[in-house]
């Protein structure tokens, strides 16, 4: 709130993104955010910026505040402490009537206008590599009022068109998602492994707004499979705070979401101890944190 | 119309049986639960008795607890879902080897999103025949889902897209306290099961306490699910290991990263298939496999954390 | 079972058709009930040969075992000892996909295919009579299983054709109500002030089955407006046994439904402490006869 | 898309500033509750303030403390309605008053049934521009209301009537406990209030009480209504009375079978509303006039018979 925020010295890229993607929440607004990442960076940014923010997950909890190690949308943690535990179709119900402003969700591949494949790389009856499908992001896609995106940074997976539209982004651009009859605002920002997109008031055509620290513009094209356009004066990316890389790592101590922590958790001998051990401590550690932060 | 109430008897009876009773080769099966409360004990049960040619619905399918074992064992035909994978676990290679590779065979698979499988259960329970959804709309996913048709509204004019309803001929759902004849109560999160227990012809509630109908009065508004929609109530006690249950029992998240690892390869999912589901009679064989210390300590550490009714 | 009933001698005409009404429920069925004398039917019904009659209401509630003066199918007591407290569109729904076997309503007017007008007399846009509208019972009459009806038998409540169709009986007869689209089984029973009527399996017409003591089918025709068909060998209704009238007065003690115990209760000075005092004995007397049948 | 989620702020206030503030001539305005949790208080507010030339949309409503004191008042120029009528407390006099003989004005109908309504209200909850029913075919009522359209089901071609979603401008909402920034828990049944809050574009609670969050969190699965849905909170005791509120006061039966008969003519009906709604400030105020000890003895009526989470 005024003060200079102090940067970290030391942080992952995952953690770079992860921070990222936490300024694309605001303060009292409503998120519904799905598993992994984009969970551990919306509880960030209500931990700092936005402790106003609610999240709502497709398992059906409205209001996450848990304070122990987060596994999934739908895990007996993200019940904790809730303002409403309900239906999953509920959830999907009020972000389809319009409650909720912002959501975030990643993929497979992108597009220039935005749409996402969840589904199928290659041909669709008989992929080369097939993925999970929609799950909620096709819902969080149509509907939310805005949403931002979570990607590697891979020419591959930034294609002229997806091999399969799973999540509308603008479609073809211009008016072409009002004119689906689709309520949501559609894709606001694309965060990847090198730096942040936007799109085009009128296009609806992606652009580079941001490089992370260290990548340039013509890096960034060499890994986009169409002729991206790039903001006239590109900038970079800001990097976490001190206190945002600090509540990371007590959110994901071992680096189960934003490193390589599970490879020590499914350790066959040791894992099950190991996994015990994480809760206590996480959950101690949030519980300060969270009675710190007043919420 | 045909009688769909079940009558106010006694319906608890053992997993082998109601499995045997409502599955048939050729059955059209949903597994409930999201995420949580996955019915782990009776997707191994319909797994043991080998029930063949299965058409399967379900919204998000939690990888080495749910519909892929039965489609890793080649058990399932078709498949309508909008999401199949592991989550924290990591990715399905048993969903992959299905359908880059048709191993163990080939299957059909129908997409919809989280959303729109919800509102065709929605639809199922409320006896239409579609739901509107702005979902899907825009998407590869009608082109490629024929069951999906878009018109226009005819109220606005704009597009709309209808999905049609769905009627499991048997729906598994797995909870924390029912009483004998099937009033069935659920704490934390629902999913989509208060839907899915209507849309169903057949229901089987597997769950971790039976308590007596006085018990279910004291909170009537928990009762999501009443005993009409219930042919049979089995008590399992973690009955959804792996996954866990909201003030019952915490996620073993090891268990599913190791699975990842032995799930890998074919041969790894068939040497698993064989020494976890048919080397053991049942789940309590299945439990003591786990190990109760194991599970005791995730029965623990969900109530050092965690009691409905209980602020901390 | 098996038992001589004991009918009772001392009985008004209301008891008489409550407790036919409370015929039409067969043990272990679900009913899907409205206020008034339906209600008071329904729990006859459960507290003698029926006893695990489920009766479920609009409000939301499902398995209704009160110990109280029941005011209201959405009163605070209905909520007692139920088995589920829901939304009045799930059990709507629940009733729509054909989980309730059996409803009963009342109406203004009905006609010779069981239809009924709970709506308005004469014309619809300036009527006669207005009266409160279809609430529920359209809804009945469109999914219940089947239901039953309860009528004032009058010549301008008996006509060929009602002046408004507000719920579905058999519509023209036939087939029509399956041609509609509706998916319930159609009016099974009407019970009036002077008979019982049912419905002829093909033409689906209405016909007396049965009159109540002391009244002859002429009688009845009289207070019909069309040439009504007489069941063959017409019978007689059959009383209601002692132990029906007996729960009925213990049920409504004081003829709130079945008598003219309004008045009293609704005294300006005297009718809170009167309805208090009913509160509590109704209370003392349910409880123990609940008890007594062990529900 | 217009940004529809309120904030969780602060949002308790008085009636007299909720109804100023949301409810002005020409609004589209539904009172909630089913019989019991009528937001009675809030009706007679709005009557207090003269809203007029109103929209209402009810499933049901109970005379003598719902929308016929505003059809009474001449305030109602259209009504979408399924049932109303006073059940035990008997017939409404101003209800035939107005649609026999237009008095003291005319008003236009929109039939419905309770089911209709509620899918109207599903469906606007939902942001989808209709429903499809089974109920109102074959029936006059889609005779007279040309927003019931009947079409053939695309999947099974059978008839299947649609309604369209309603969205109130404004909805009242009478419940037992909610806290200060919106998070509502209804006990007992809950008519189609958590569709109706939904539905709505904006949403006043009044409640028996206002609760820390801490106690909202302790029960995550009463909570039946979300604070985004919530514009404002009042707190309210015994805003219902005349109906009941589960768990917190028995219905008053007495009162309304009185008013029956002073509703019975229109010069009975304008004084009754002089005494009870215009020479009173507020609820308070009525409160006060009806008595704090019959109140009280309400609310131990219901106290003795039932509290919610036991069983007697």
């Amino acid at each position: 709130m005024g003060m200079t925020p102090v940067y970290a010295e030391d942080y992952t890229l995952m953690e770079l993104m992860a921070a990222t993607i936490a300024r694309e929440f605001r303060d009292q607004e409503t998120a519904f955010v799905g598993v992994g990442p984009p969970l551990i960076a919306a509880m960030v940014a209500k931990l700092t910026d936005a402790p106003n923010l609610t999240i709502a997950v497709e398992g059906g909890t409205i209001g996450c505040a848990a304070r122990r190690l987060l596994t999934c949308i739908a895990d007996t943690t993200i019940c904790e402490r809730a303002y409403s535990c309900g239906t999953m179709w509920r959830n999907f119900g009020d972000q389809q009537r319009g409650f909720y402003d912002v959501g975030v969700i990643g993929g497979a591949q992108i597009d220039k206008y935005g749409n996402i494949n969840a589904t199928a790389l290659g041909d669709y009856r008989r992929p080369s590599v097939r993925v999970a499908g929609s799950g909620g992001a096709n819902d969080i896609g149509s509907s939310a009022r805005r949403y931002s995106v979570m990607m590697r940074q891979e020419k591959r997976r930034f294609v002229e068109r997806v091999d399969y539209l799973t999540v509308p982004g603008y479609l073809d651009g211009g008016d072409a998602r009002i004119k689906a009859g689709l309520p949501g605002g559609g894709p606001h920002g694309v965060i990847t492994t090198m730096g942040v997109f936007r799109f085009d008031k009128d296009t609806k055509e992606m652009y580079l707004e941001k490089c992370h620290p260290g990548i340039t513009p013509e890096k960034v094209k060499e890994n986009v499979g169409w002729d991206l356009k790039i903001a006239p004066s590109v900038g970079t990316t800001e990097p976490p705070t001190q206190e945002q890389v600090e509540i990371m790592r007590i959110l994901d101590p071992y680096g189960l979401y934003l490193g390589t922590g599970r490879q020590g958790m499914g350790h066959p001998e040791k894992g099950f101890d190991f996994y015990m051990e994480v809760l206590d401590k996480s959950y101690d550690a949030m519980t300060e944190l969270f009675r710190r932060k007043g919420l | 119309m045909e009688k769909l109430s079940k009558p106010p008897v006694n319906k608890v009876t053992t997993l082998k049986e109601a499995v045997s009773r409502f599955v048939h080769d050729g059955s059209y099966v949903s597994f409930g639960g999201i995420g949580d409360r996955t019915p782990t004990a009776a997707i191994h049960e319909v797994a043991r008795q080998q029930k063949k040619n299965l058409r399967l619905v379900s919204d998000t399918s939690v990888t080495y607890v749910h519909d892929s074992i039965l489609i890793g064992l080649g058990l399932v035909d078709t498949y309508e879902i909008a999401y199949n994978w592991g989550g924290i676990w990591g990715p399905d290679a048993v969903y992959r080897r299905a359908l880059e590779k048709s191993i163990p065979k080939p299957i059909k698979i129908e997409e919809y999103s989280n959303f729109s499988i919800g509102m065709r259960f929605l639809a199922g329970s409320l006896g239409v025949p579609f739901m509107p959804v702005k979902s899907l709309l825009g998407t590869d996913i009608p082109v490629h889902n024929p069951h999906v048709k878009i018109m226009n509204d005819p109220y606005g004019g704009e597009p709309v897209a209808l999905v049609p309803a769905s009627h499991p001929d048997i729906a598994f759902i797995h909870v924390q306290r029912c009483d004998a004849i099937g009033n069935t109560q659920i704490l934390g999160h629902l999913g989509n099961d208060d839907s899915l227990a209507r849309a169903a012809q057949h229901v089987v509630i597997t769950t971790e306490e039976i308590v007596p109908t006085d018990e279910i009065r004291r909170n009537p508004n928990l009762t999501f699910i009443p005993y009409y929609c219930v042919d049979a109530v089995v008590k399992v006690p973690f009955g959804s290991h792996g996954r866990g249950c909201p003030y019952y029992y915490s996620m073993d998240v090891p268990y599913g990263l190791q699975l990842a690892e032995t799930w890998a390869t074919e041969a790894g999912f068939n040497r698993w298939a064989e020494e976890w589901i048919f080397a053991v009679d049942d789940w309590e064989g299945y439990c003591r496999k786990i190990g109760w210390e194991r599970l005791s300590r995730l029965a623990e550490a969900e109530r050092r954390y965690q009691q409905y009714g209980e602020m901390r």
